[in-house]
């Protein structure tokens, strides 16, 4: 188990992370996608979950309801609004999604209503949204 | 291409953190933390002189340094990070 | 209010009011053997208090509330006052603990050592924590990991360990009854039991330890082991924080050193056994 | 038992070292349920306390400060967002005292962005916000509708990435109200800041603060209400403040703000039976931090909505509210 090389001493008070050499410089895919993710906690369900495990569209505890095109949850049936998607999404699935794939078995506009629901899980109250799913009932 | 230029305030308003495949800015007037990839970290360093850049501007600079592709889609995104990193307040609109 | 108790638990001291005389009886009894706080000045004050005028009496409802409360949280029962207190508590220290960086995760420790495990509720972190307890590691907390802020090192919090549904058989069989506490069933969260860490782990609760190992356990179908990028690991465990905004530089300071210093593995195991032969192992492989 | 020793401790800090563990005790947690610890622990400053409580301190420092510190970034976006705009934008309560660094900012907790804008400017705002990542905090028509016709304020907005909440203000009190403070007046007379947003006059400032405590409110936080309106009448000139409040209708309640800062922080002063009343609902805190006085503070919730509006339209307020489950919150 090798120790990472960057020790945590070296902690840069400037920037010189960058490496000052004629590479290739990645800029980003066709549409430029966010190459910045700011933390908040409330980012618990779709961080964590986009990095390596699932997401359910909505969530289990409100798994009968459906998807409005601006993602939020209605009751089943209300027009123009999409089913929930019966199964979880891969966090990779979701990542390749939201930087301008489509989710698996979505049409266009059910895949934007998803990718909406999905962004909206990241606003909630900060701090607390991760404890609160864990210990309180819903 | 806008004319609008962009300034990098004061160079300790954010500290920064290398991971193996990221890295961390904490930006110390909003109290936020961001995690960055390329080209974020080699835009911010560019600007660290806290000069007034217009897009192209910036992009030249970073020509100077680092492949990055044809010029036409390159300077899209550099406006296109600027404007996000504004919108943060990582930069501001000069 | 009517009934009274003062606990400390590791840096902690927590004043409970209650309406009720039971919960704090069952506390006071399963904290018998933990150190009296130097002195009756509180950190936090939690209430169990009625959740409506007449629950008093009439089929007696909590609402867990304190310095810091949940407007929407559920009532819970009488019959799980002792559940209403943990959580109470839980509650303070979650929204209002500042002393070091608070992770959701469980940890033990192992000649000076500490192994720290996180993941969501029901991830198995609170069994194992409490099997390795019971298997010569020292348990310092099923619940809370309290990272310090200019040290790295971790302290404990070793509150009742709360085993869920099928580890209480799990833990039943290997501690002894008098460190179980009451059968709490039908919890929004199913049955639950408490354990009491052993008397040597409650004697240490002011000892930290160098922490050495990060794991993300789930229970899963086959066992697995796969390493986690650092990018990964910094964002899981801003979510399992409850207080890294809060702290602002400081907290990210700590938690970038506890990146890049601690190793992290994830790891599947499909029974408790094969999960602490993991451990074990990789425990054994560090340098 | 009520929130009496809280008021002691700030109004003569030295007290405190008097006080035995459980008076501790309580004074902390009446402070906190009042949210004025922070002001609280910057009152006792360095004074000797106990060791527990010296951390307990501490810690609400830190906090306070953090606080300030988003509170002023959210004015900053907000400055950000609305400078294409070049209407005057103003800030209230705690971020403007923050923002001009007044003594009432000392330890305070701040929580939401209030700003006040000309009404005509409302929906350009509105716009500017939405297009900056600001969104409706909870979408619910009839809100949106009441808001729009009676209230002196938009629906809050939160920020998508932040979870900040941003009120925006046309006046001062619900235009239906009895009193009708001139908000183009105080917008008027506001003081500019150097990042392009401003703060009301150190008169009107009384004003808005005495207008929400005993002209509007039901008196939630009154006691952190009132300690800013006493940070605030500390250098005030009395004759401009009187000659202002007049202006806004709100003579009465200014001089009764007076009595009330000065007989619970001040040197004291002479009450009416009025007075007495108000000061028993600002002290309905008991020693674990629970409310009391429960009938009282229900009284004034009542009178809170009666001040908003006429009794008819508050039937209708409350049967729409009560038909569609809205429990207050």
């Amino acid at each position: 188990m090798s120790e990472p090389e960057n020790s945590p001493e070296k902690q840069d008070d400037g920037l010189n992370l960058a490496v000052p050499s004629r590479r290739q410089l990645l800029m980003g895919g066709a549409v430029a996608a966010s190459a910045i993710v700011s933390i908040r906690p409330a980012l618990a369900n779709t961080a964590a979950s986009v990095l390596n495990c699932t997401i359910n569209v909505p969530d289990q505890a409100r798994a009968g309801q459906a998807i409005a095109p601006t993602g939020q949850v209605v009751p089943a049936g209300t027009p123009g609004s999409f089913a929930s998607a019966g199964k979880p999404f891969t966090g990779e699935q979701v990542k390749q999604a939201m930087r301008g794939g489509r989710l698996p078995g979505t049409a266009y506009d059910q895949n934007q209503a998803y990718l909406n629901y999905i962004r909206r899980l990241q606003s909630g109250t900060s701090g607390f949204t991760c404890y609160a799913s864990l210990q309180m009932p819903r | 291409m806008t004319t609008q230029r962009y300034r990098r305030e004061d160079a300790d308003a954010t500290v920064a953190c290398a991971l193996e495949d990221m890295a961390l800015l904490y930006h110390r007037p909003s109290g936020q933390t961001h995690m960055v990839i390329s080209p974020v970290p080699e835009l911010l360093d560019q600007m660290g002189d806290g000069a007034a850049l217009t897009p192209q501007e910036l992009h030249d600079r970073m020509a100077q340094l680092y492949d990055l592709g044809p010029r036409e889609e390159a300077l899209a995104q550099v406006e296109a990070h600027l404007a996000e990193l504004a919108a943060l307040g990582l930069v501001r609109r000069a | 209010m009517r009934h009274q108790l003062t606990l400390g638990i590791g840096p902690a001291t927590f004043r409970i009011g209650s309406a009720w005389r039971q919960p704090l009886d069952q506390l006071a009894r399963l904290y018998a053997d933990y150190p009296q706080p130097s002195g009756t000045i509180a950190d936090f004050t939690v209430r169990l208090q009625p959740a409506g005028f007449t629950r008093r009496w009439l089929r007696p409802s909590i609402f867990i509330t304190g310095d810091h409360g949940l407007a929407d949280a559920a009532p819970m029962s009488l019959a799980h006052g002792l559940l209403a207190a943990e959580m109470g508590m839980n509650l303070q220290m979650a929204l209002g603990w500042r002393r070091h960086l608070l992770l959701h995760a469980s940890s033990v420790e192992r000649d000076g050592r500490a192994l720290v495990m996180t993941g969501e509720s029901g991830s198995g972190k609170s069994t194992l924590a409490a099997q390795l307890g019971e298997r010569g590691w020292r348990l310092m907390g099923d619940e809370f990991a309290l990272l310090d802020l200019d040290t790295g090192m971790i302290f404990p919090f070793p509150r009742l360990v709360s085993l869920k549904n099928r580890a209480i058989d799990v833990i039943a069989g290997e501690a002894p009854p008098e460190r179980m506490g009451p059968l709490l069933a039908g919890t929004a969260k199913g049955d639950i039991r408490h354990l009491v860490p052993r008397a040597d782990a409650i004697a240490a609760m002011g000892q930290g330890a160098r922490p050495a190992m990060l794991i993300f356990p789930r229970f899963g179908p086959e066992a697995e082991l796969r390493a986690v990028g650092q990018g990964e690991v910094f964002m899981r465990l801003t979510q399992a924080s409850t207080n890294y905004v809060a702290l602002g530089e400081p907290g990210f300071a700590a938690l970038t050193r506890f990146v890049t210093s601690v190793p992290a593995r994830a790891i599947d195991f499909p029974s408790g056994d094969a999960a602490i032969a993991m451990v074990e192992q990789l425990w054994d492989q560090l340098p | 038992m009520s929130a009496r020793p809280l008021v002691h401790a700030l109004r003569d800090p030295a007290t405190v070292t008097g006080l035995d563990e459980s008076g501790w005790n309580a004074l902390i947690a009446m402070a906190r349920a009042e949210r004025l610890i922070g002001t609280l622990a910057h009152r006792i400053g360095d004074r000797p306390v106990p060791q527990a409580v010296r951390a307990i301190l501490t810690d609400a420092l830190t906090d306070a400060e953090r606080e300030a510190r988003q509170a002023l970034w959210e004015a900053d976006r907000a400055a950000e967002a609305l400078a294409p705009l070049d209407g005057p934008v103003i800030l209230l309560k705690g971020t403007a005292y923050a923002a001009a660094s007044l003594s009432a900012a000392q330890g305070r907790f701040i929580g939401d962005l209030d700003i006040l804008v000309p009404r005509d400017a409302l929906p350009m705002v509105e716009q500017a916000l939405f297009a900056a990542g600001w969104e409706w905090v909870k979408s619910d028509p009839y809100d949106d509708a009441y808001y729009r016709q009676w209230m002196h304020e938009l629906p809050p907005l939160i920020h998508a990435s932040r979870d900040r909440i941003i009120d925006v203000h046309h006046t001062v009190l619900p235009l239906t109200a009895r009193q009708t403070p001139d908000a183009a007046a105080m917008i008027a007379d506001a003081v500019p800041l150097p990042n392009g947003l401003a703060i009301l006059s150190p008169e009107d400032r009384i004003c808005h603060s005495v207008a929400h405590l005993l002209a509007d409110g039901d008196m939630q936080g009154g006691l952190r209400n009132l300690w800013d309106i006493h940070c605030l009448l500390d250098g005030a000139d009395d004759r401009r403040l009187a000659q202002r409040a007049a202006r806004h209708g709100l003579a009465r309640h200014v001089r009764q703000a007076q009595r009330l800062a000065a007989a619970l922080y001040g040197d004291g002063a002479r009450l009416t039976l009025w007075d007495r009343i108000v000061i028993a609902r600002l002290l309905a805190r008991d020693g674990w931090g629970r409310e009391r006085r429960k009938l009282l503070v229900f009284a004034f919730y009542i009178r809170s909505h009666w001040l908003r509006m006429p009794p008819a339209m508050l039937a209708h307020h409350l049967f729409t509210k009560w038909r569609k489950g809205h429990r207050p919150a």
